[in-house]
């Protein structure tokens, strides 16, 4: 049996590898303005936030909903630290306040930071909020992302946060550097092995010690608690964790998008990764990961040609007209919330045994539970 | 209950295997110049504009002059090559976090200058995203200095919230004669929140004072800040926001009797007002680029054009009223042809050079762009004050500063 | 005396108006295999819960290895409510009020009523989970790997586990495809892994017939024997608890009617009313 | 204290107004909580259709045909999101159930993006209650004062029918223990529909009065006051209707205050409104905090 299992090991991470080298020829070949590019960006980057909610939701089983205060906190913190000094001396992006942050960082350290941060706060809010249960949890951690996105906004703090003004001029994706060289390091492998990194220790953690004592929560609290599994630390640890790597993403997002301001982090975008954990399936890495692509992709890419007139080579701009895909995409999602309720994995992962034994069609009764990982 | 369930998978199936096949419908479009069904070789415009959300209404009256134009001139010369214009529109939802991936649409869609948009904020929010890919952009509406400052490759075409604010300034305190105003904008939004800034700064220069009052996104709620105004002893009403904001401002005004004259900006010229206040006791006053009647033959043209498609005239806000942003989209495309018949190719980087020196006299007058941040060098502002009878705006005598 | 590992004094447990375990008083000694009947609704399965923590009784004390674990006294509403008796002895007391998850800590572990196995995981995993309250590692280490020593120690430790429990062919099947009986074993196989010294076993024969019954005793024993417990349970099954226990102890409406060795509380007509009902 | 009422009376009638309206959501939100244990994140949304009906109905019928076929087809729209939605899942986890909530959510908003070309319409005006009156000195619409009063009469004719109706009974029941009610041999799927009927009427009756005071209905118009009436109805002891309606009232009225803060307290300038949204949920935190059950919720009893 453990034999079997690191050989599974080792595929999964020769398919991660790669997948890897494709995205860097894939970036050195192609159009760097090509739609699939941002894709995998976004992709990548929702990839990381699908993952940590899913550490939460499916494997602590904690239904909150406060991922999207979370990735507010890590993209400011982010743009405030890294955006240099001299930037936020002009008037440029400070407008109507006078910067309060006179120090810049590098892009790791704003990464870390940004991740720290959204922790402290998990921690905080996590003391009050984690005691509640399910429904009631949910609504209260909504409630704090709410409150989170006020107070960003607030023109008191403006000096420090630039009140509810655009953030940008911070260092973006197309400041990175190959390490040592003024070379830029090709985006999009950024931030796929930022991303790619992030999922890793997620995975690391899941199949822990401590990744078990969260799924034994999830199962039955009362058994947990009865076998010594202290609930409100581990929670708070899993809650805490979850909303550091939001955070992180949270920085990656600003990265990308050049520019990021607190409205854009609204419950929408929460019930939206939440869609997309769904899709995948609660309590499997993989299916969040392939979800987040897909979802990404379908609405930033496939079909985008529902809004703009023309789609599949059909030309009827009076049925394709703006908001049509959001509302065909609508439907998708209902009918996979309806009809697949466990998603495109459910809780297993993908594994080459699992492919293969589904390919022979041969059902043993230990398909259920495949062995792999996957990034 | 399981064969309609069995159907319903079918369509799922249908529209995802269609969704799988759409890419390589859109990788055949991404070329930058391919043939058009004419057989000339094709230049790509991006539409950059919102068509849903807070600044809908006003995205698709620019938009609509840029159509006009493109209809008017749907080719263009450059070099002895005559090139068809084709347009990208995409919709940037009035939202600045759809901004980004709405650019990076027309990014990989391969145009060569992009258009719009209105609204300044998503403008911002877009910018990095076209610098990056270079790609020149023309603002038509977006008055905040922000767009342009500090970049190389946004251009605008119409005037700045400083001008804007400070003619708005002067008309409350010299015309109407007020020394309070209160001051209202929406939260995060870089259009209201300047040019109530340049407001305030040019306002209390002159010896006013200012109440200012921001309010969050979604809100529909206007009359505690219309309580707020007529306790704060303000006499003029200053919120020059989103025309969806300016609808219910407009009504609640009424009801709570406002009772102070209502001052805008350029965003408030627009039909949609107009329907608003038609009938009601309110008074509204705005500043804007263009006064309907002050190019009859383009007025003509563009109504006949406009009353001649359903589909326009509900994009125009359901009547013929030639909205000042649509003049400036017309002007706005032309702009564009003459940067590309100057650069002599469509290269996004040769048109970014010539833009820089293009000058043009379209029917908003002549736009010819300062050397320090690409913005025109506009000293006209045309004043409106709306007519509750009629609902029509009459034109009060434009202001010229410096 | 023996020396007492468990000890209940006037422990009473009040819900609203309803007193579910009345001035409950008893000790568990060290080695012994005691068992706490009562006729269903006497409040067995509420004493186990105040003991391990699940419930914070109303009033009274108990000592675990001769500290105190939990005490309490009426407070705020109940101040009124309260319908027990010794009210005023245990105000002095400084209240102690632990988690369950403190009381494991401590060496109580404990099966339940309806068994309460983690679904989704196997059977090995089950057991190893409940290993991990007494890993020496903390987050960091765990899921860098860095005390991967540790993880293989806990591995090694379930396995040998499972194999005297004879479960080890089933640790990589989820635990609740498992029959019923094995069920209940690995429930106690879990317990086990927390490395307790009193062993709390709620219901361990419900659903089994006499022969799995017997065998379950036995197995009582042996586990006793070989890691040294001290076993307190609760059982309908009269066959194992008089085969098995050393003392038991009868409750009625929550208040303790009678307590000995087999042989005298089986002649207690007060147990015989309890269960047959008054005859007067 | 009379003065200051007098001065800042607009605000609070402001406040009565929205509260009012704000309670015929709850309610929709508390009932259906109440019996299917499930946050209906689409109820506000069901509120924004009703709107949209009315637009759309109101510019080729007059208004006494449109008003009560608004109201037939909100509830029709409610009852078949019920059942297509959430019946299907009747016996999955809870969780699903509120993610296709959040599905249905998604679905009436983007379809009413795609239909209204995502700008707002405006809000037909209903004759009598868009006028302007005058109380004490503060200036208002009509439906200002009606809006308490048909809000009372609706909660205490609720009340009735809850009380002594059979359906009503069976709803009781059913919210206390759904599997007993069940067994009991009371038609669980009828009394979800009437709970949602019920629901989905009070939410088109908010709807006319809410939208004649704020006359535009954009596809986003019911997402804030959808979650802030879920608030109320948490606020008030979810399940229970008359706290449902005094959440509502207090949210409604302390929102008003807050938006008016700068000019009511003097000071803060422009900060006040930023928190105005926030303070709801700033409210609802602390409350379940406080007293997780609501102010007249009933303690749940947990099977250990």
């Amino acid at each position: 049996m453990k034999k079997k299992n690191k050989a599974e090991l080792w595929i999964a991470f020769a398919a991660i590898a790669l997948i890897y080298v494709a995205v860097a020829i894939l970036e050195q070949t192609m159009d760097n303005n090509h739609i699939i590019f941002t894709v995998l960006k976004k992709g990548a980057i929702y990839s990381l936030v699908a993952v940590s909610m899913n550490l939460l939701n499916g494997f602590t089983g904690l239904f909150s909903l406060g991922q999207a205060g979370f990735m507010l906190i890590g993209a400011y913190t982010y743009s405030i630290f890294t955006m240099p000094t001299a930037v936020k001396l002009t008037e440029s992006v400070y407008k109507y306040y006078e910067a309060a942050v006179k120090f810049d960082t590098g892009i790791f350290v704003g990464l870390i930071c940004a991740g720290l941060a959204a922790a402290l706060f998990a921690a905080l809010i996590g003391l009050p909020v984690l005691r509640l249960k399910s429904d009631y949890l949910a609504i209260a951690s909504l409630g704090f992302a709410e409150i989170i996105r006020a107070i960003f906004q607030w023109d008191v703090l403006g000096p420090v946060t630039n009140g509810a003004n655009v953030m940008r001029n911070y260092l973006d994706l197309t400041d990175v550097k190959i390490p040592f060289t003024d070379i830029p390091f090709p985006p999009t492998l950024y931030v796929f092995l930022a991303a790619g990194v992030c999922i890793a220790l997620i995975v690391l953690l899941i199949n822990s010690s401590y990744g078990r004592a969260f799924k034994a929560i999830r199962d039955d609290e009362v058994a947990a608690e009865a076998m010594g599994i202290n609930l409100f630390k581990h929670k708070e640890m899993s809650f805490v964790i979850s909303s550091f790597f939001a955070g992180v993403s949270g920085a990656l997002l600003a990265m990308y998008q050049y520019t990021v301001q607190a409205a854009q982090f609204k419950a929408a975008m929460t019930y939206e990764l939440l869609l997309i954990v769904v899709i995948g399936g609660i309590g499997s890495i993989s299916g969040s990961c392939i979800a987040s692509f897909l979802y990404i992709a379908a609405s930033e890419w496939w079909l985008r040609g529902l809004d703009m007139g023309k789609f599949l080579g059909i030309d009827a701009p009076n049925l394709f007209r703006s908001g049509f895909r959001r509302f065909v995409f609508s439907i998708i999602i209902m009918m996979i919330v309806l009809f697949f309720s466990r998603g495109l994995m459910g809780d297993r992962e993908i594994s080459f045994a699992g492919l293969i034994r589904r390919f022979n069609r041969r059902q043993t009764a230990g398909a259920t539970k495949g062995g792999g990982i996957d990034g | 209950m399981k064969k309609l369930a069995a159907i319903l998978l079918v369509l799922v199936l249908v529209v995802s295997t269609a969704a799988c096949s759409a890419p390589a419908a859109t990788t055949t479009d991404t070329a930058a110049a391919d043939q058009s069904a004419s057989g000339n070789p094709v230049v790509k415009v991006g539409v950059y504009e919102p068509a849903s959300g807070d600044n809908g209404a006003g995205g698709k009256q620019e938009t609509l002059g840029i159509e006009y134009a493109n209809d008017v001139s749907p080719t263009v010369e450059i070099n002895g090559t005559t090139y068809d214009v084709q347009l990208v529109k995409v919709d940037n939802e009035s939202s600045n976090d759809k901004a980004a991936s709405a650019a990076s649409t027309l990014v990989s869609a391969g145009v060569s200058v992009v258009l719009g948009s209105y609204g300044s904020g998503v403008s911002i929010a877009a910018s990095p995203t076209f610098e990056a890919a270079g790609i020149p952009c023309i603002g038509i509406t977006c008055t905040n200095p922000q767009v342009t400052e500090g970049n190389t490759h946004y251009f605008r075409i119409c005037f700045l919230d400083p001008f804007q604010g400070t003619v708005l300034a002067n008309y409350a305190f010299s015309t109407l004669g007020v020394k309070t105003a209160y001051c209202l904008s929406k939260l995060g939004d870089d259009y209201s929140g300047g040019l109530v800034n340049y407001f305030v700064k040019a306002f209390e220069a002159l010896g006013g004072t200012c109440v200012q009052d921001t309010f969050p996104d979604g809100n529909s709620d206007f009359t505690s800040y219309i309580n707020n105004a007529k306790n704060s002893g303000a006499e003029v009403f200053f919120s020059p926001v989103s025309t969806e904001a300016a609808q219910l401002i407009i009504d609640q005004a009424e009801s709570q009797s406002l009772g102070m004259p209502i001052l805008a900006g350029d965003t408030w010229d627009s039909n949609v007002i107009l329907q608003a206040a038609k009938g009601k006791n309110v008074d509204v006053t705005v500043t804007t680029f263009y006064p309907e009647g002050a190019n009859a033959e383009f007025d003509s043209s563009f109504k006949e054009w406009v009353n001649a498609d359903a589909t326009r005239l509900a994009n125009n806000g359901g009547d013929d009223t030639v909205a000042a942003v649509t003049a400036m989209g017309y002007d706005a495309y032309f702009f564009a042809l003459e940067a590309m018949k100057k650069a002599g190719s469509i290269e996004p980087a040769a048109i970014m050079e010539a833009l820089w020196s293009t000058t043009y006299t379209g029917v908003s007058g002549p736009i010819a762009l300062d050397q320090v941040n690409g913005d025109a060098i506009r000293n006209t502002a045309y004043v409106k004050h709306c007519n509750n009878e009629t609902g029509a705006w009459d034109a009060l005598p434009p202001v010229t500063i410096g | 005396m023996a020396e007492n590992v468990l000890r209940l004094e006037n422990v009473t447990m009040q819900f609203g108006g309803v007193v579910a375990v009345n001035n409950l008083s008893l000790e568990v000694n060290k080695g012994e295999i005691v068992a706490l009947i009562g006729p269903n609704g006497a409040g067995k399965t509420t004493a186990f819960n105040c003991v391990t923590g699940i419930y914070d009784p109303t009033n009274g004390m108990i000592s675990f290895d001769g500290k105190t674990i939990v005490a309490n006294h009426p407070r705020g509403k109940m101040k009124k409510l309260y319908a027990g008796e010794n009210a005023k002895r245990y105000t002095g007391v400084r209240t102690v009020d632990p988690t369950p998850d403190q009381v494991t800590k401590l060496g109580i572990a404990r099966t339940f009523q309806n068994i309460r196995l983690w679904k989704s995981m196997t059977v090995f995993d089950n057991v190893l989970t409940a290993k991990h309250m007494r890993a020496r590692q903390n987050v960091f280490s765990a899921t860098l790997r860095l005390t991967y020593q540790e993880e293989k120690r806990m591995r090694e430790e379930t396995a040998a586990l499972l194999e005297e429990q004879n479960l080890l062919q089933y640790a990589s099947d989820l635990a609740v495809s498992l029959p019923y009986g094995l069920q209940r074993r690995l429930e106690i196989a879990r317990a086990l892994a927390t490395e307790p010294k009193l062993l709390l076993l709620d219901e361990p024969a419900a659903g089994m017939n006499p022969q799995e019954t017997q065998e379950l005793g036995e197995f009582i024993v042996q586990i006793k024997n070989k890691y040294q417990l001290t076993v307190f349970m609760i059982e309908h099954h009269m066959d194992l608890v008089m085969q098995f226990s050393d003392r038991i102890y009868v409750i009625d409406f929550g208040r303790l009617i009678s307590h000995g060795t087999p042989a005298v509380v089986q002649a207690d007509p007060k147990v015989i009313n309890a269960y047959l009902g008054v005859s007067e | 204290m009379l003065d200051f009422l007098h001065a800042n009376l607009s605000y609070i009638l402001s406040g009565i107004s929205v509260g009012g309206q704000y309670a015929l959501i709850a309610i929709g939100y508390t009932m259906v909580y109440g019996i299917l244990r499930l946050i209906n994140f689409a109820h506000g949304d069901v509120f924004m259709c009703a709107g949209l009906m009315m637009v759309y109905l109101s510019t080729t019928l007059p208004m006494s045909v449109s008003i009560p076929l608004v109201l037939v087809l909100t509830v029709l729209l409610g009852f078949l999101i019920e059942r297509a939605a959430y019946k299907p899942l009747r016996t999955a986890p809870r969780m699903s159930v509120m993610i296709s909530a959040i599905g249905v959510s998604y679905l009436l908003q983007n379809a009413a993006l795609y239909f209204t070309g995502g700008l707002a319409k405006v809000y037909p005006t209903i004759p009598w209650l868009s006028r302007t009156v005058t109380i004490w000195g503060s200036t208002t619409k009509m439906v200002t004062l009606v809006t308490p009063i048909l809000t009372i009469v609706l909660v205490v004719l609720l009340s009735l029918l809850i009380k002594y109706t059979k359906v009503g009974m069976a709803m009781r029941a059913v919210s206390k223990d759904f599997e007993t009610s069940r067994l009991m041999g009371i038609r669980i799927n009828t009394v979800i529909s009437v709970t949602f009927v019920i629901g989905s009427f009070l939410a088109a009756v908010g709807s006319m009065l809410y939208f004649t005071n704020y006359a535009s209905v954009t596809p986003i118009s019911g997402g804030m006051p959808g979650l802030k009436c879920f608030v109320a109805a948490v606020f008030g002891g979810i399940g229970s209707i008359p706290g449902a309606v005094i959440g509502a009232f207090i949210i409604g009225i302390a929102e008003n205050i807050i938006k008016g803060g700068s000019s009511i307290f003097g000071f803060g300038g422009s900060g006040w409104t930023t928190f105005s949204d926030a303070f709801t949920f700033a409210l609802l935190i602390i409350i379940l905090v406080v007293k997780p059950t609501g102010l007249f919720g009933e303690k749940a009893t947990d099977k250990a």
